[in-house]
């Protein structure tokens, strides 16, 4: 079902914890499985210095969020605005097409942490635009028909 | 290969060898067509007979009341449609549950969309219908009651004899899902008031792809397979002979040791319920606390999910299954623990742990041993945890 | 045991060997259940979508067209029902034939008590059907055509890619029943046009109880049994593992030799054609002389019936079947004997002989040897006979 890579961060996932006094915090969910991502930055001079992450949710979710960290780590932040969820299942050598949302829920768990900092240190990011934390990240209608 | 401990014995069970040394016959030796007049078809129309007198002694029913089927969602569907179909001149009211196995849930819906109402009968935080509730929905146009014995996920047991009674008082077919309860515990059809019943041989150590429908005798009901004179005419195709008799091995085995298997299973279930509440905080067991099948055991473990669960209990060679979301096709978690009332979340951290015959003191030691710090290490992971802890 | 000759090949089938060997890791070693995400349950998983492969590249099709069933019966009860259900807002009327399996037959007469339209085509003395009559049946609101690829009594194939070719001009669905003919000749489904087609693996020495049906991407139909998500949520019920890797298994030896078998089993029949007609007067073949399938043989033999003929090659080791009415539950000579033409009495006495890959000239020599003067001493004690004898 998952590909060796997807188990290897599943079983020794990277970047688990919590960061004290983070520069930015995200948190999202899908509404659907129910699954948790929680996302904690360290970020100087626009470079993102330190990540972390807790996850409650499928072993795609919790190694989707482990990579990520890995991919965001010691870039800026517009960077890290450019990371998308194909990226990170590519990464990750393939998900199963009904665990690709866990990958959303990823790209989604960035963004919300990056969106977090920009309003607190009044910034704007083209990459933010259209971005809604708040939205439900219910990105999987599609996925359920084809598989 | 490492250690192996299979835990998953109500999503199907391992063949037992003296199953398939008496199947084996019927492959390519006797492998007759049952129907044929000559010495090969003999032979195996010889065993299927044999095999539907077992049957239907287990039950306390009679040969011409079986019909062998290709496993328990067939039986469900002919059952269900073929009552509905057959009876919609009296009317097109059925009442079932909402903890039912999708293979009646399903049919249920289907038949709704077909013009049929359903009444889906909520159970209380232990899974079990209110008798009150159902004499309550019972209408003139009600045509079939349909409930399951037991459940597969949470394992409880449903009033069945007063379920059979209440359909006999008013006129109503009984059909029950005795998938999981089949060689866990006794059945009597006539005692217990029923009018069809579904089974399946892999869930008692037999072969997938053979069931069976108990019809009782002047039950009104269609075909759902139509075609050859099998079945008495009633469930055409060529039969799987050597299915059907490793079917009725099975049976013999589970109801010659039928008290001891249902003892030795309880005394690992309860070891197991126990082992894991002592080591491991915020669980909630799913399920009735007696009126459940003897091999389950349905954990709700707070603040993690349910597929790393399996995930990491598979790399240590455990296989068990989960209520969660994550792990079923649909993304929505179980039904039946939505029906008990559990939340979302709680509901994605279930494990279900099915023991068996083949399950020793050890499995479970291990079990007991390795589960906790799993449980641990991804309630670090997880976001959830992090506010129980700092309450602390 | 006495000599035995198994010439009823189109009734059932012996399995192979290699096919028992394929299929016994997965009793009960790799029994998991196929939907469970731990590693039992992936090495049955991995199975299934291995066979599912061969059985998909053995009729050009791609793997996502090929659903598990409980055997050909079920596939066609699938077809013929699932078509005119989901397509009931397009039109209620189905055209098939008067010599189809019961499986599609009895399934089209259920459909007509309720409420569909069928027609039924008739045939030629060879068991052809019409291409004008059927072009001239179909009507705006004809959904189906469900014509079978080969007869299972006379052998007898339809010209399939004609079929194809008339139900896409017509925007028709065209199922088409293969159980005889698959593993007896090259299918290509797209090439035939077919839309779905039902196949069943104790036909081509598989394991019963397990079939496949072909369903054309794209194609509305609705689902037979419902419930858990198997079979992409078309074809509910746990996988008969075992059932559908023998089934593989089976399909992968026929295609590897196809021609070799084909070869080898027409030079058995016209070796029998021959020799039985060199030695009995009387005889009919039934079928088409040439259009029909590679083992099978349909002889008419004039002033005897089947059963008693059955009984006395029984008796000598011999096995093979009849469309006598004393043979059938129902009384009723064949239904595809009559569709040919043949009177009551000659129907009576029709043997069919089906040869196939362990069959062997010694065999086809015995069954020369044993026929003609069992045919004789039958023939002595038949009042029918006497007056042809009378008139020589
Ligand atoms: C042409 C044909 N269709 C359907 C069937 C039914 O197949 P099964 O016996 O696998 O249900 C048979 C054989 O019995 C057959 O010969
Ligand atoms: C309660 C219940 N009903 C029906 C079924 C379906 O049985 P089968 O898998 O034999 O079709 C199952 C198991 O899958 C079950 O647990
Ligand atoms: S995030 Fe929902 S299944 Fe993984
Ligand atoms: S006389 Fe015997 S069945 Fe017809």
């Amino acid at each position: 079902m998952y590909s060796d890579k997807v188990m290897e961060h599943f079983m020794n996932p990277r970047n688990v914890g919590e960061i004290e006094n983070p520069d930015a915090v995200g948190q999202v969910g899908n509404p659907k499985c129910g699954d948790i991502m929680k996302m904690y930055l360290k970020i100087e001079d626009d470079v993102i210095v330190d990540v972390k992450f807790k996850t409650f949710g499928c072993g795609s979710a919790i190694a989707t969020s482990s990579i990520a960290t890995e991919m965001i780590k010691g870039k800026t932040v517009e960077e890290a605005l450019n990371l998308t969820n194909r990226a990170v299942a590519e990464a990750l050598d393939g998900l199963p097409p009904v665990k690709m949302h866990c990958s959303v829920l990823a790209e989604q768990a960035v963004k919300s942490a990056i969106y977090d900092y920009a309003k607190r240190n009044n910034l704007s990011y083209d990459g933010l635009d259209g971005f809604d934390p708040n939205d439900e990240h219910d990105h999987h209608h599609d996925i359920e028909e084809d598989h | 290969m490492n250690k192996r401990v299979y835990l998953d014995y109500s999503a199907t069970t391992p063949m037992k060898q003296e199953v398939l040394d008496a199947m084996m016959p019927y492959f390519n030796v006797s492998f007759g067509n049952p129907s044929s007049i000559y010495t090969y078809g003999r032979e195996s129309k010889g065993a299927i007979d044999k095999a539907r007198d077992i049957i239907a002694k287990s039950l306390n029913s009679s040969p011409d009341e079986i019909f062998f089927t290709a496993g328990g969602s067939e039986s469900d569907n002919w059952a269900v449609k073929g009552i509905a179909y057959a009876n919609r001149s009296k009317g097109k009211h059925i009442i079932t549950t909402n903890v039912e196995h999708h293979a009646v849930l399903h049919t249920c819906e289907y038949l709704e969309k077909e013009g049929y109402e359903v009444t889906y009968l909520s159970v209380d935080e232990y899974g079990l219908i209110s008798i009150d509730q159902l004499k309550a929905a019972i209408r003139p146009d009600t045509i079939l009651i349909t409930i399951m014995f037991a459940n597969n996920e949470i394992g409880t047991i449903q009033p069945i004899k007063e379920i059979g009674q209440i359909a006999r008082n008013n006129n109503v077919y009984f059909h029950t899902d005795a998938v999981q309860a089949y060689g866990n515990m006794k059945i009597d059809v006539n005692e217990l008031g029923i009018d069809l019943m579904s089974v399946s041989a892999h869930k008692l150590y037999g072969p997938k792809g053979t069931g069976a429908l108990y019809i009782k005798k002047g039950v009104k009901i269609h075909q759902l397979i139509h075609g050859g004179g099998q079945e008495k005419r009633r469930r055409a195709g060529t039969e799987n002979v050597p299915g059907i008799v490793g079917f009725a091995k099975a049976v013999q085995l589970a109801h010659e040791n039928l008290e001891d298997h249902i003892k030795h299973i309880t005394s690992l279930r309860d070891k197991l319920i126990t082992g894991l509440k002592e080591k491991i905080q915020y669980l909630k067991l799913n399920g009735h606390p007696t009126k459940r099948l003897p091999g389950n055991v349905n954990y709700s473990i707070e603040f993690v999910e349910g597929e790393s669960l399996l995930l990491s209990l598979d790399m240590v060679g455990i296989a068990c299954s989960s209520g969660s979301a994550c792990t079923s096709g649909s993304l929505d978690p179980s039904h039946v623990l939505m029906a008990i009332g559990l939340t979302h979340e709680v509901a994605h951290g279930s494990l279900r742990l099915t023991v068996g015959d083949f399950t020793s003191e050890e499995d479970i030691d291990y079990v007991i041993e390795k589960l906790p710090p799993i449980v641990e290490k991804l309630r670090q992971m997880s976001p959830l945890y992090e506010k129980v802890k700092g309450g602390n």
